[in-house]
């Protein structure tokens, strides 16, 4: 049976990752129509929605799992996937079982999550360093220290692009660094605007201010393109998610000897779990339901999750996979991991709405050095305790 | 004036002296080639039209060459090895996620969407400017009010009520719905300028193929249409330019398999595998906005003529 | 009126009916998709809808938020500037170049078709070349300081302050040679005679087109503006390609706002509430404006 | 309605008639009957209604209230085509993309009448029309008196009952315009139709017409021949429209002069024993006294006194030689022969020919 | 050359003035000697030349070969302003945004004269021409008339020597027509500029001109004042361009009768005795005679042969009747007093005044 896919991997990493879910979907017997739309999910999104409200549902479609399906689900327009979760004892096998209760809504469990995203990575560009004559820094402070050295050798500290998600992207990975865990929580879970206005996040706009100052000088949009500059050696370091590594990957650098990660930028070795799942509009075709099925039960099948983490650069949902062929990064990512060092991404404790006010306060602070630190916590405390 | 008259009288005299054929001015004021007012009127316009050419030039020049001499840094300099893999990969072998055809699927499902919505939009557009023009009943000026203040409203904001139209009709994602959306918004600014072309039009016509007992399907079709090739290519023009170029419905009323040139423009412009292939990027914005272009050199003329005619009356 | 009285009156609503029946699409449209949709936006715009509508009200409480946000704030500010820049230069430009391809010159079809041809291409395309053209690293920038200028800066996409006047170039580029091709049909239009007189006057050029033609050409201004206007208040694409809004929320605009907060904040409450808000806007200018031209039983022509 | 009687033997009957353009009226309770094959014109300044009443008649206008007869059947509701009505436009109005034989047929291929039968008229209407030659091409590379005569071949093979037309000469120069005059005399008198002929040119109200209407806004001033038109208007706004140069208007009143009645204006007296009306007038009231320039003679006694005047103006028309003279306060136009010409400032005497002349109350303005 | 003198006392001077449009030649070889204070009227045919002589002058248009001299000085290169003309169009050419006062103003502000120089010229020019009312007012709030004199009023107050009148009154319906040619005719006579005058109108030429240019495809065929061209046009084009309705031309020959000598066609014989240049006629000779409608007698002898004819239509125009008759094969228009009527296929007899008639020779065109 055909089934219509829609996700918006369309980078070169991402799409070698889809590649091996179609692979095993089609080996099933059924079809994997793709249906990919490029510029990231805030593109494609309006359009998966729109065209399930719309009542042209596809068989299939990729949501950062989290908040971002949960109205479709109330109104009744997905398909209840505890069956299959049952059957597969996902329960068992999923971890960290918070990536699972993200799915799940009055018992109920709508989706299947594939991977595990953690935000909390800074990637280094050895030949910059090398370049710069400064040792290759091994936690954000020494980075900070460095950048005087790059700038004089013509090279950008920091690449940020100028997508909005990306500057967020980067506070919050500051926070969970300079601020630690708990205090994280306080902000994010409990949306305790106290915290937010304290002097705990403070210093993390003053990290912040720091970075926008480093980061000047990257004229790129798209996080791919700001990666490149780090690749190519023309930006020293980029914070960015474990999605990155596809991109070394790509450009055939290793970890270690090419580039260096440093995971909770090498302060606060936790990383977030967020991630992205599939979810499965309700379909009045019993054939393409059962298809629905099939993918869900393959899209965590083992294997799958191996071949498709693996070009992804991301981390498998399950435990119990062997990941032997895992690079540097990816296993320095598991150990954190099995440590449980780990907490919730943005994307599951905040609404999207209250995501797009803090994407729109941190863009503005990243892009205007005429914005206080001072400034933009007030407008941060004012957005937490808003937030929903 | 009474100065100046004296004045003329005393020149009257001086010249009258022998004001014979070959002396003073005679025949046409001589105007050189490179008069000062020249120089002026055709720099102007050199220079605007180098303004107007340097993005062109830019994308032709940066789709012929290959991507290490791209790097090379200066957009401007003339390919030193001309090749044509980028455009060969934009149009065919360019991926988007797992598809790898390049632009050549979209091409003709653009085809399959411009055509009947061109169509189908400038139909329905001409036929209510006519309406509006020689049959007006109560209430038709207010209609066409609204549809001017409609052509201000950001498309975004129609989204959901026109996704909920389209599906309480049934039609939500079929290639009707997306040309019934297309003729939608294309109706303010069509209806504005057919409407401002039949009113040109003298109404004597009209009046006198009434008499003649023409009703009126057979006054559009018999006696308006042939005369009004200017204004339809006008609204041809902006129509194939604006659905053509559409990408906002074409993602939201349609399915990856239907979908036009301008998303899987988006789709290989947006995704990148680290590098930007600006090369393939030029040529697949060239080969994207191809179709529109040579519908403008071959109907430019025309276009100018019917704009007027569209135009000049409010 | 007398109209029962006399033989055979017809139903007035039956007579042209074909024009009705023809009309119905334009009613339709204006009914149910501009009046119907517009009111559903404002009716929802009380509500707190996320994904998807709902009928929860709130109140105000959107508008109050959306005049809190210093990005709606900003959009506003960029959009007026970008509205009244945009608008006046159109204008200006496209009426000096349809001034200047009146003169009787040559190659008048090939400047006409070199002004007009970026109006074929999208606003995507047109973002995408101009982002190119204008970046500082390879763009006019690198050139002019390759070529020993070195202390050169034009950088107007990674400028906050200046960054809307990068749009408004490229906006300029796309649009232009469409006004102009307005404008030069409405010169051609103005009465022969009327030159001739002015020049018997002894009305120099300038002032003949100033105090004159111009104001002869109201019509074509009229949907010459009408055209540009919708344009500016739906700019969208343009943005996107060419800077996504950024640098930070430097170049944002109202219709982006819209966007991003019905599709990717998933908040449609918010983004009917900012939707309203243009509407409200645009028909404060439009309406009394179209009700002297359009409305109110002008007589023809 | 019991209209029968007075509607059979009118062509075009028209009851009541009142047209308004929202608030404004054009057309106020206007009556009108046309004869059986009559040519009636319809003559009025600028903006009085005419192509108004013209367009009700053809059904191209709704009436606001009131009737429309043709040839006895009401036919205030029907479509213009079902009235058995042509109509000539002043701008043509040929469907510039067709042949002067496809303009002509467009109407009859509409109603579907037999490809046989459209030849056939058109054949005959093109031979009244001499036309024949031109039947293939278009309108555009006709002249002027050509495409008038191709419009009016297009009402000629509809075989329509009443003829309509909306100055269809003022298009024309003056030349072209004397020509085509007479062909259209020519044609009414070859096919006896009925036609309305709408105008603000008098020499054609005055030399086509059956019958005048004189309109005013929107009401009809005088229906009557053109002769008693010329000879008798019936009011002031008659006398001063018809006529070129107007008629001569002296205000005064009138005053007993021996046995008779006389005209007095400025001091200077003109005896009306001469006048058609003579006995009905009485002395004392305030009149206009009109005389046509024709009915003044210079340096000629027709009856009557003599007046002094001075030449200020001599206006050669070939023909006839118009002079403008001051007479007594009062600037005058008199024609004369061509023949004869005069300087400017010479001295003449004047005598009145009040057989012709007209006497009008100042008040209501009506002819006494 | 010794033009001198005939420069001197010319207010416009045309020399060998010739323009093509591209290939096409529309003004041949052109001379032209406009007295100081004349009215010249230019009139011919559309499309013969007359509106792009015109614009030379006014230095609208740049002559391709020649030479043209206003007030003597030669102004062949000159800009339009600073030639002393003013100008005056059939569409009005005002300048629609402005008020009356404005449109005759701007010129002036424009050259920066005084306001208080302005006020006056403005005053006296409204006055002039009756427009104080009118001020105000914006073109599109006028009658054609007023507006036409608004366009006079432009040229008026440049105080230029020279008016140049583009048809200023074919856009106007025929009563205004009369009205405002009598205005520009005292106009004239109380500025005493130099007035050169476009129309194709002839009875505006004939009534307004000193002198009459005739133009025929950019070759002036005849020049003359008034009453010449009438009676004595040069050749065929002039003679039946001139007079409406046309002269009536016969073709025949010249042959001996008697002791003197006649016309004959269709073996109807026409003695030329009274003709006033009869002796010079050559028996044998092709010719064309021509006799103007009002000197052919109805029932009525002036000498010579009598005619039988029939009445085929019948023009009464008021003041006038325009009879249409058939005559051994012609038609021929005579006019008669308005008050003598005839019926459609009376039979009437024709008697032909020679002492005006006119003999055209057939070949070369031109009168015996
Ligand atoms: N559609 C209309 N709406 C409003 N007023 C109109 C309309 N048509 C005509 N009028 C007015 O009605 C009056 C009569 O117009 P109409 O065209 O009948 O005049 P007319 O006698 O034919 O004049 P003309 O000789 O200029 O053709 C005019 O004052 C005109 O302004
Ligand atoms: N700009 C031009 N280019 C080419 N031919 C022209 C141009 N202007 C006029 N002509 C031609 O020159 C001839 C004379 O034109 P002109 O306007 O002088 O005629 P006219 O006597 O004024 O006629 P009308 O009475 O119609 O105004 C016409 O045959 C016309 O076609
Ligand atoms: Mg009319
Ligand atoms: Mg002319």
């Amino acid at each position: 049976t055909d089934l219509e896919v829609t996700h918006w991997w369309t980078s070169g990493g991402e799409s070698a990752a889809v590649a091996e879910l179609a692979k095993a979907f089609d080996a099933t017997g059924n079809h994997w129509v793709d249906g990919a739309i490029a510029g990231s999910g805030g593109t494609a999104r309006p359009i998966m929605i729109s065209r399930i409200t719309g009542g042209d549902p596809m068989g299939a479609t990729q949501f950062n799992h989290g908040r971002q399906a949960e109205e479709l689900v109330q109104a009744g327009l997905m398909r209840d996937l505890t069956d299959v979760a049952t059957a597969e004892h996902w329960k068992d096998i999923i971890r960290p079982a918070s990536l699972l209760d993200s799915c799940t809504i009055d018992g109920k469990i709508y989706c299947a999550p594939v991977n595990i995203h953690s935000w909390q990575w800074l990637w280094l560009s050895n030949a910059a360093f090398k370049k710069a004559g400064v040792e290759v820094p091994k936690n954000w402070d020494e980075f900070v220290a460095a950048a005087p050295a790059l700038e004089k050798a013509g090279i950008i500290p920091l690449a940020v692009g100028g997508q909005p998600w990306q500057a967020t992207g980067a506070f919050d990975v500051l926070m969970v660094a300079v601020a630690g865990k708990d205090t994280f929580n306080k902000v994010f879970k409990d949306k305790d605007a106290e915290v937010a206005a304290g002097p705990e996040i403070a210093k993390v706009f003053k990290a912040a201010d720091d970075a926008r100052r480093m980061a000047k000088g990257s004229n790129v949009q798209d996080w791919n393109q700001a990666t490149n500059l780090v690749i190519t050696g023309k930006a020293g370091g980029q914070i960015m998610g474990d999605w990155a590594q596809g991109e070394f990957a790509l450009a055939g650098q290793k970890a270690g000897t090419d580039y260096t990660c440093l995971p909770g930028l090498g302060v606060n070795e936790i990383i977030s779990t967020g991630g992205d799942a599939f979810y499965f509009p309700l379909l009045k075709d019993e054939e393409k339901s059962k298809a629905q099925a099939v993918l869900a039960k393959t899209l965590l099948d083992p294997k799958t999750q191996v071949a498709f983490n693996l070009k992804k650069g991301s981390l498998p949902v399950r435990g119990d996979v062997d990941l032997a062929a895992a690079n540097d990064c990816m296993k320095k990512g598991l150990d954190i991991l099995a440590k449980g060092n780990v907490i919730q991404g943005t994307d599951q404790l905040l609404s999207a709405d209250s995501q797009k006010q803090k994407e729109d306060l941190f863009s503005e602070f990243f892009a205007n050095p005429s914005m206080t630190p001072e400034d933009a916590q007030k407008r941060f405390a004012k957005i937490i305790a808003s937030a929903d | 004036m009474a100065d100046v008259g004296t004045l003329n009288t005393t020149v009257a005299g001086i010249d009258a002296v022998a004001p014979r054929l070959g002396e003073g001015p005679s025949g046409a004021k001589p105007r050189p080639a490179l008069s000062s007012r020249n120089i002026m009127l055709y720099g102007t316009l050199t220079i605007a039209a180098l303004y107007y050419l340097l993005p062109l030039y830019v994308m032709v020049v940066t789709s012929l060459k290959g991507m290490p001499e791209i790097r090379l840094g200066n957009i401007f300099s003339p390919p030193m090895e001309i090749t044509f893999e980028p455009w060969v990969k934009a149009w065919a072998e360019a991926c988007t996620g797992l598809n790898c055809d390049g632009l050549s699927r979209g091409f003709w499902n653009s085809v399959r969407i411009t055509v009947p919505s061109v169509i189908i939009s400038i139909a329905i557009a001409s036929v209510n400017g006519y309406a509006l023009a020689n049959w007006r009943f109560k209430g038709s000026e207010l209609f066409f009010s609204i549809l001017i203040i409609g052509a201000f409203i950001p498309y975004q904001v129609m989204i959901y009520p026109i996704v909920i139209i389209l599906r309480e009709i049934g039609i939500y994602g079929t290639l009707t719905g997306l040309v019934i959306v297309h003729s939608i918004f294309g109706m303010p600014i069509l209806t504005l300028l057919f409407r401002n072309y039949f009113v040109s039009l003298p109404e004597e016509l009209f009046k006198a193929a009434r008499v003649d007992g023409a009703g009126f399907w057979q006054i559009f079709l018999k006696i308006m249409l042939p005369m009004s090739l200017p204004i339809f290519v006008v609204a041809m023009i902006l129509q194939v330019t604006g659905i053509w170029n559409d990408f906002l419905f074409g993602v939201v009323f349609t399915r990856p398999d239907t979908y036009p040139m301008t998303v899987q423009l988006n789709n290989i412009v947006n995704s990148v595998q680290g590098v930007k292939e600006y090369n393939v990027n030029m040529a697949a914005t060239i080969l994207t906005g191809l179709v529109p272009l040579i519908v403008y050199f071959v109907s430019g003329r025309l276009f100018v003529r019917g704009i007027a005619a569209g135009a000049v009356k409010g | 009126m007398t109209g029962q009285a006399q033989a055979g009156r017809p139903i007035k609503l039956l007579r042209n009916l074909n024009a009705k029946i023809a009309s119905i699409p334009m009613i339709l449209t204006a009914l149910v998709i501009f009046v119907g949709g517009t009111f559903w936006t404002v009716f929802y715009s009380f509500t707190n809808s996320k994904l998807l509508p709902r009928l929860s009200f709130v109140g105000i409480d959107q508008y109050e938020r959306l005049w809190a946000a210093p990005r709606w704030v900003t959009a506003i500010e960029n959009l007026a500037l970008y509205g009244v820049l945009s608008l006046v230069f159109s204008l200006v430009i496209g009426f000096m170049l349809a001034a200047l391809m009146d003169q009787k010159i040559r190659f008048e079809n090939t400047f006409r078709t070199i002004f007009l041809y970026p109006f074929a291409l999208s606003f995507i395309v047109t973002g995408l070349v101009w982002q190119w053209v204008l970046n500082p690293d390879f763009g006019i920038q690198s050139v002019v300081r390759s070529m020993g200028w070195t202390s050169f800066t034009f950088n107007p996409l990674y400028t906050p302050e200046i960054v809307i006047y990068g749009i408004l170039i490229a906006a300029l580029w796309q649009g232009t040679g469409l006004v102009m091709c307005l404008m030069l049909a409405g010169l051609r239009g103005i009465d022969e005679d009327i030159w001739k007189a002015a020049r018997v006057d002894g009305i120099p050029m300038w002032r003949t087109y100033l105090f004159i033609v111009i104001p002869m050409m109201r019509p074509v201004f009229i949907t010459t503006i009408v055209i540009i206007a919708s344009g500016i208040v739906k700019v969208y694409d343009l943005v996107v390609a060419q800077t996504s809004g950024g640098p930070g929320i430097s170049s944002e605009v109202p219709a982006k706002y819209v966007y991003d907060y019905m599709f990717q904040a998933q908040n449609l409450g918010q983004g009917f509430a900012a939707s309203t808000m243009m509407l409200v806007t645009v028909a404060i200018i439009i309406v009394p404006w179209a009700y002297l031209e359009f409305g109110g039983g002008r007589k023809r022509g | 309605m019991n209209v029968n009687s007075s509607v059979s033997n009118s062509s075009v009957s028209i009851k009541d008639l009142s047209l308004n353009f929202g608030a404004v009226s054009v057309l106020k309770d206007l009556n009108l009957d046309i004869n059986d094959g009559e040519f009636l014109v319809l003559l009025g300044s600028s903006g009085c209604g005419k192509s108004t009443l013209l367009n009700c008649i053809a059904g191209l206008l709704d009436a606001s209230e009131g009737q429309i007869f043709i040839k006895g059947k009401n036919v205030t509701w029907e479509e213009p085509k079902d009235r058995g009505i042509g109509m000539v436009f002043q701008s043509y109005a040929l469907y510039p993309q067709m042949t002067v034989e496809k303009n002509l047929s467009f109407g009859l291929r509409v109603a579907k009448v037999p490809q046989a039968e459209i030849d056939k008229r058109v054949a005959r209407a093109s031979e009244i029309l001499q036309i024949q030659p031109l039947l293939k091409r278009k309108p555009a590379e006709l002249s002027g008196g050509q495409r008038q005569r191709v419009a009016i071949g297009r009402a000629l093979v509809r075989d329509v009952d009443v003829f309509l037309f909306d100055e269809p000469l003022s298009n024309l120069d003056a030349k072209l315009r004397s020509e085509l005059r007479v062909e259209i005399k020519r044609l009414h008198q070859s096919l006896k139709n009925t036609m309305i002929y709408v105008t603000h040119d008098q020499i054609e109200a005055l030399t086509l017409a059956d019958r005048i209407a004189i309109m005013k806004s929107g009401i009809i001033q005088q229906l009557d021949d053109p002769t008693t038109i010329y000879n008798r208007p019936r009011n002031l706004f008659v006398a001063g429209f018809i006529g070129s140069p107007s008629m001569n208007f002296l205000r005064g009143e009138l005053v007993k002069s021996g046995d008779g009645i006389a005209f007095s204006a400025n001091g200077v007296i003109f005896s009306l024993a001469a006048y058609e009306a003579s006995e009905t007038l009485q002395p004392g009231r305030k009149v206009v006294l009109g005389v046509r320039p024709e009915h003044i003679k210079v340096n000629e006694n027709v009856g009557g006194e003599e007046h002094d005047a001075t030449v200020d103006i001599e206006e050669p028309m070939g023909a006839d030689n118009l002079l403008w003279l001051k007479h007594a306060g009062h600037t005058m136009s008199v024609r004369v022969n061509g023949a004869r010409r005069f300087n400017v400032g010479a001295k003449v005497k004047l005598s009145f020919d009040m057989t012709v002349a007209s006497v009008f109350d100042a008040e209501s303005e009506l002819r006494l």
